[in-house]
């Protein structure tokens, strides 16, 4: 390929990235670490938002509203987020959540086979999907921007057509029983979703993961070089084809709490993810051009994504500014972040410079 | 005559457009220390891109151990005893230099499910190899790689190679972004390696490096093997002018002393 | 238009359609999104519609929108598209009249026989000089269900909007407005930003929040056919007992409809839709039969605890 | 570990010839253009809907239906296409072309301001939105992708919000009257629309641009090697603010046609040609990362998309699988390009492969 | 003594953690050569990317022909006529050789509105100062730089900072991919610049290249001036010392020999 730059005459350029930490005090250290410019963000809505909505955005109702919807959100964007610190994107999670979705309620519903059974098929439908993904990703040299696209379009038509020659419509009913309610579906307190404990789940795999297997580092090391990755004999095509994987059944396991909350599957769900996913990552720190991210970065940018797009509604503000009231803070909340980052980084130094997309 | 550790025969490579190699065969004995001279462009890097597995050949064969190989990726040439320092990169710009060092190998402690990479030992290792190769400013491993100096690269790039150890070791001119003290310091790992019988390959565009470790040299003109010789057998002149693409230095050298006159 | 082609020329004139050999009929119906639930329901009525003319040989073509991100401009594009394709005769809902009314004119001009489903008004088809009106009108419906909430005691309804700016989700919630109005009640429309579109758990949470912050809210209603789980869960989380209607229906709905935990849903019987559209265009086409009842309404339907048996079978079979 | 062919597979070996770009014929030449990858995937959807959809996908209409809608894109994926070579992403162009045509709805229908004002208020619209995009990618290190998603949910608040308060409703009519309809929103034989003309002309500007100044040059530096090109003295601000402006204009101008085509504006419009636009430049060879792609390439990644996302309706395919079909199209036609641009730079190549065992 | 063209005072940069430059003060001579020497990560290329506008200095101040000035960009450094070649990079490798030698200072023909770049003075011009400084392979424009070897990629940088001209040239580590022909090359040309009248910072590694072109020399040891000095003023051994961070070189010299011998 003679447009890629070959490995040999790429130039290292120094990139300077958050810094060396040096002897300091806790708080030093603290302010230092990339996540704190991520923490600030999260901080910022919060004040606007306890401000603006007062006892109603932090009552439990008010709390378990932004808890809820980050949950479900971390429960993909972490491993989204994980892929994206390998440098690929994932852009097929809506179309992977609601075919393992109308899977799972097919087999139990439609067809009526146990529970277990439904979340199985859902499972290995989301790990069929990312399986082909990094396949597809890793044997040719089309970008997975381009490839996960079209598995979102290929994905959502399969779904699409199958339900209907299967059911006849776009909306299968399932009633998931006691047991898997309780385990996916249920309310604690009546107010907070059990999928806070899975998206606590995902967030230790995902730490234990990173930081502290081989494997955390392999991934490091393909986001920020690939070439030189491959070099030191990383097996690049099987990390990838896991990422892929992972962030799929992230997917799947959101396709499946929701089936068992709403008690069905509707063939129409789950797009917003594909975008509120990367958004997320990308709030909580996360380069778009891979190589740099971390867990509590995209925890807290899932905090801040949930609670700009839910807090509106503890407010009285009118609801026709949503949507510019989340564009708005989603800006000042990244802005935040890397203001303070700098200012954090800067003890009398200038910012680190950090490679756009 | 050891039984050579690598033999090519009538190696060529072809990028689109160029012919990059043409027709090389040479090999690499145990113990030894092969230098690869060469002008800009002469082929270098390319060969040792073929020797590490990143470019198959466009024709000719590679024999390890007198068994013809092909290597389809870097794994393949690390499985088989190569470790490789290219000539930029091998480095994360973004990582700490203790798993920068670590990667693709990464030390684990505990056991089982419970296994977990071993920071403070791998940024240990890491800050005491480069202390070796006589970088002594890098003292944590936490530290970004990104914001380490060229040399401090070079020499992280360096060490990993050295540190995990191989049959054949390849090093595309590592001295070049190194100071003096520095390129010592590699000069003497190269000669220490040596000694433990392992075969090294090393490019340099400095004379006295190469005179100083090389046991065999290979000269590459323009993609071709242009002369191949034992230590001792040219004279330093020669060597320079070989290295300059077969063109007589002299005549250089005289105007840059003139200027020198005028100043 | 050309009159021999024009339907309002008088009940039976068909003759300009005779001689057609039904192997060459081609009927092609436009319709919204095909993950979207209520066209799913217009489709099966299409595709059970479509066997007779299927049986004389003659073809049936279904031309979905991809998404509602372009509405008006995707559906005139798609009304080219199906002009290419040499039609007998067309049905369309005319969702957008600014930018679809030039091309299904064109249509019209060209001697095809178009019918408006779904989407417009009766008004609306015979300015077009289209064959009749199927379907219902967003804000009568919108209307009914406004005048139901009044007149179950209700005085403060939300309207959830998960696609704010679409005209039909618009005219709904207009609707409910003003039918609540009539027993002197209010509503406000609630709209959740295209981040939330197919999350139920954000909607669900946004319309919790919303019930939490205005506690005088008696009353909710989702106009969007895939709001009506999120709804429900809102409601049991914020322990509202506000009445609550949707949209169109599924079983789930029919049941709590029976239960009583919900007030009742606005039936357009979307399958009728579909249905009457592709018989009324085949026998027009075929045989030259064309009805004299002018616009035929499918809706809406108030579906509440006294009438929901007679759905239920229907939604099982999802023509509901 | 494979084993190398045995020696006597040793094959014609290279005349040893000093490797001057060799004099080929202007075959050779054509199959070395990147574009040529690009053309063969736009041939590949071609002859596929010519196979399945016959006289329908060629007639006139039918080539009227997909060239109306690669125009369309065009105008908005051209520079956006420029906007990715020079290593920035655009995502509010949906945004901004549903606030350009809302904005000349209003001035010029609601107010009744002659078209003329409407037209420069559309565009003034777009040259602000595309201003502040552009200041604040350039004046922050939050990646474009952030910034111009904030911009695009923020903007299609303020579309809302401001319609209704001003109008009290999403959708405006307007009479373009007959010169403006005849200049934006016409149909040329009552097929092909007006917008082929201005996509034309885009193409040729942009394709002046990039390939014959000096800000061409830029362009490709800069998504080259930011730092490098900074280095050099170009003015990497102006450039990038430029270049979003030129962008959030495209859209712009795409409203305003979209506007006197169908009488009138919607807030709800646009949001489509967000990811189209991206994916056509992709599909056209431009590269994610920056640094490089083609006019050429763009167009032809227009054309493919166009050809894919209508070519289904001239078909008898059901269009329950549209979305499917449009997927495994997608992704058949990048590989399509990928595979035809290799195995066009590896034909110079004057020796066969070894034979592998 | 000439009026300095470029003064630096008490010039110091800290990068988040570390102090890599501290109280600086040089002066650098029109028609003179100023070799920057030091130890890998000694604060080198710190110093030259605040002389080029990159960074701007935490403590002291810049003076250029007497006045003090304050660079916010790089585009503020060329303003003062000051051409930078930075150790890495300044190259674009997926653009051509012709496009990229003129980044920023396009070349245009036709006039007004018609006015167009000018590819074909670009091949040419680019192409022929690479031929200037020996590389000869490559022999058209149109090439991608990435697939240039590494000395060519340098040499097309340092080609260009001097085809455009400058007050003040800096060249950093130029040499250090270069063969030794290229190197030659650079060094001749660095002669010709220096006999123009213009200023030359030029850092390097190798004692030879800087002996043969320095007129003064700045030593940098961890971060701070160690040592400056006229040509003449020292002897090779000391500068061989000096530019090893203060270490006696000859013990590790003697190592090496040692395994010369064993050889
Ligand atoms: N990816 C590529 N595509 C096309 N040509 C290439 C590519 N890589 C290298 N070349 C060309 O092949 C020739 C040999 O390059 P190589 O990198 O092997 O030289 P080298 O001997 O290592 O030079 P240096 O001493 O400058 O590093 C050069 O002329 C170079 O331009
Ligand atoms: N961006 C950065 N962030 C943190 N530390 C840095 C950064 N850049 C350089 N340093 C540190 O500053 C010191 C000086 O680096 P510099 O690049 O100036 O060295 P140098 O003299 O050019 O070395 P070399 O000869 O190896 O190129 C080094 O210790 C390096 O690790
Ligand atoms: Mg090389
Ligand atoms: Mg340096």
């Amino acid at each position: 390929m003679a447009i890629a730059a070959s490995p040999g005459v790429q130039v290292t350029k120094p990139v300077a990235a958050p810094p060396a930490p040096r002897t300091q005090s806790s708080f030093g250290r603290l302010t230092r670490r990339p996540e704190t410019g991520a923490l600030a963000g999260t901080v910022l809505v919060f004040v606007i938002f306890t401000v603006l909505g007062g006892s109603n955005f932090i009552s439990i109702g008010g709390v378990a509203s932004w808890l809820n919807v980050a949950a479900e959100l971390a429960i993909i964007a972490l491993p989204v987020g994980l892929l994206m610190i390998a440098g690929e994107l994932d852009l097929s999670v809506g179309s992977v959540l609601a075919a393992s979705s109308m899977t799972m309620a097919i087999v139990s519903g439609t067809y009526g086979a146990p529970m277990i059974v439904g979340i199985v098929a859902a499972l290995a439908v989301g790990a069929a999907a990312g399986f082909i993904n990094g396949l597809i990703v890793s044997r040719t040299n089309v970008p997975s921007f381009v490839v996960t696209l079209g598995m979102n379009f290929g994905l959502a038509g399969i779904t699409l057509g199958l339900s209907r020659l299967i059911t006849g419509t776009t909306n299968v009913p399932l009633d998931p029983g006691p047991f898997f309610k309780g385990l996916f579906g249920s309310l604690i307190g009546g107010q907070f979703e059990v999928a806070i404990f899975w998206a606590l789940g995902v967030a230790l795999l995902i730490v234990w993961l990173l930081q502290m297997t081989p494997f955390g580092n392999w991934v490091f090391a393909i986001g920020g070089d690939k070439e030189s990755a491959r070099a030191t004999g990383i097996p690049v095509t099987r990390v990838k084809i896991s990422l892929f994987m992972m962030s799929a059944l992230g997917a799947s396991l959101v396709g499946i709490i929701q089936t068992c909350l709403y008690n069905g599957a509707q063939t129409s769900t789950g797009q917003s993810f594909v975008f509120n996913s990367i958004i997320a990552a990308v709030i909580g720190g996360v380069l778009l051009t891979g190589g740099y991210g971390s867990v509590p970065g995209i925890i807290l940018g899932t905090l801040t994504f949930a609670i700009v797009s839910q807090g509106i509604y503890t407010t009285s503000l009118s609801s026709d500014w949503a949507s510019f009231i989340l564009g708005a803070l989603l800006l000042a909340a990244v802005l935040m972040n890397n203001t303070f980052r700098k200012l954090a980084l800067s003890s009398g130094v200038r910012a680190p410079k950090i490679k756009k997309a | 005559m050891a039984e050579p550790l690598l033999k090519l025969t009538n190696v060529g490579k072809s990028y689109a457009g160029t012919d990059a190699l043409a027709d090389i065969t040479l090999q690499v004995e145990p113990g030894k220390v092969l230098c690869l001279l060469g002008d800009n462009g002469a082929g270098k890097s390319t060969l040792i891109k073929i020797l590490s597995g990143f470019h198959t050949p466009t024709t000719g064969t590679v024999e390890i151990d007198g068994q013809p190989v092909v290597f389809h990726s870097p794994r393949d040439a690390s499985a088989n005893g190569i470790a490789t320092v290219h000539q930029y990169g091998g480095t994360f710009p973004l990582m700490t230099v203790g798993r920068s060092f670590f990667v693709g190998v990464e030390p684990t402690k505990g056991w089982g499910p419970f296994k977990r990479f071993d920071k403070a030992t791998a940024n240990e290792i890491s800050v005491r190899e480069l202390k070796g190769l006589g970088i002594t400013r890098i003292n944590d491993g936490n530290r970004l790689v990104g914001g380490m100096s060229g040399g401090e690269r070079q020499s992280l790039a360096i060490a990993r190679a050295v540190y995990f150890g191989a049959k054949l070791l390849i090093l595309d001119e590592p001295t070049a972004a190194l100071g003096v003290k520095e390129a010592s310091h590699v000069l003497r790992i190269i000669m220490q390696a040596r000694r433990k019988g392992i075969a090294v390959v090393f490019v340099t565009h400095n004379v006295l490096h190469a005179m100083t470790v090389g046991d065999n040299f290979a000269v590459l003109i323009h993609g071709r093997l242009a002369d191949s010789f034992a230590k001792g057998e040219r004279t330093r002149e020669e060597i320079t002018d070989l290295m300059a693409g077969g063109e007589a230095m002299a005549e250089l050298e005289a105007e840059i002393a003139q200027y020198e006159q005028d100043a | 238009a050309l009159t021999a082609c024009s339907p309002q020329n008088g009940g039976g004139s068909a003759s300009s359609t005779g001689g057609t050999s039904a192997s060459n009929v081609n009927l092609v119906v436009i319709g919204g999104a095909s993950d979207d639930v209520f066209f799913s329901t217009v489709k099966r009525g299409i595709d059970d519609a479509a066997k007779v003319p299927e049986a004389s040989g003659a073809k049936v073509t279904y031309l979905a929108l991809k998404n509602y991100d372009n509405l008006g401009p995707d559906v005139a594009q798609l009304i080219t598209n199906a002009l290419g394709m040499k039609p007998s005769a067309i049905a369309v809902p005319d969702w957008v009249p600014t930018a679809e009314d030039p091309a299904i004119q064109s249509v019209i001009a060209a001697g095809i026989p178009v019918i408006i489903y779904n989407a417009g008004t009766w008004d609306q088809a015979s300015k077009l000089g289209a064959m009749t009106y199927i379907g219902t009108d967003e804000y009568l419906a919108g209307k009914a269900a406004g005048e139901a909430l009044g007149k179950a005691g209700s005085k403060n309804a939300s309207c959830v909007n998960t696609v704010p700016g679409s005209t039909n989700l618009e005219d709904r919630c207009s609707g409910v407005k003003d039918g609540i109005a009539e027993t002197g009640g209010t509503s406000s429309e609630l709209a959740l930003p295209a981040t939330s579109f197919g999350n139920a758990t954000a909607v669900t949470q946004a319309i919790k929040s919303n019930l939490q912050q205005n506690t005088s809210i008696d009353a909710v209603i989702t106009v969007g056919g895939s709001d009506s789980e999120a709804a429900f869960a809102a409601l049991t989380q914020a322990n509202s007992t506000a009445k609550f209607i949707t949209f169109g229906n599924s079983t789930t709905v029919d049941a709590r409809i029976q239960a009583g935990t919900q007030l009742a849903f606005i039936d357009q019987q979307p399958y009728a839709q579909g249905f009457y559209s592709v018989s009324a265009l085949w026998q027009y086409v075929a045989y030259g039969l064309e009805l004299p009842t002018k616009p035929i309404l499918t809706g809406p339907a108030v579906i509440t605890k006294d009438n929901v048996a007679a759905v239920i079978s229907g939604s099982a079979a999802g023509v509901r």
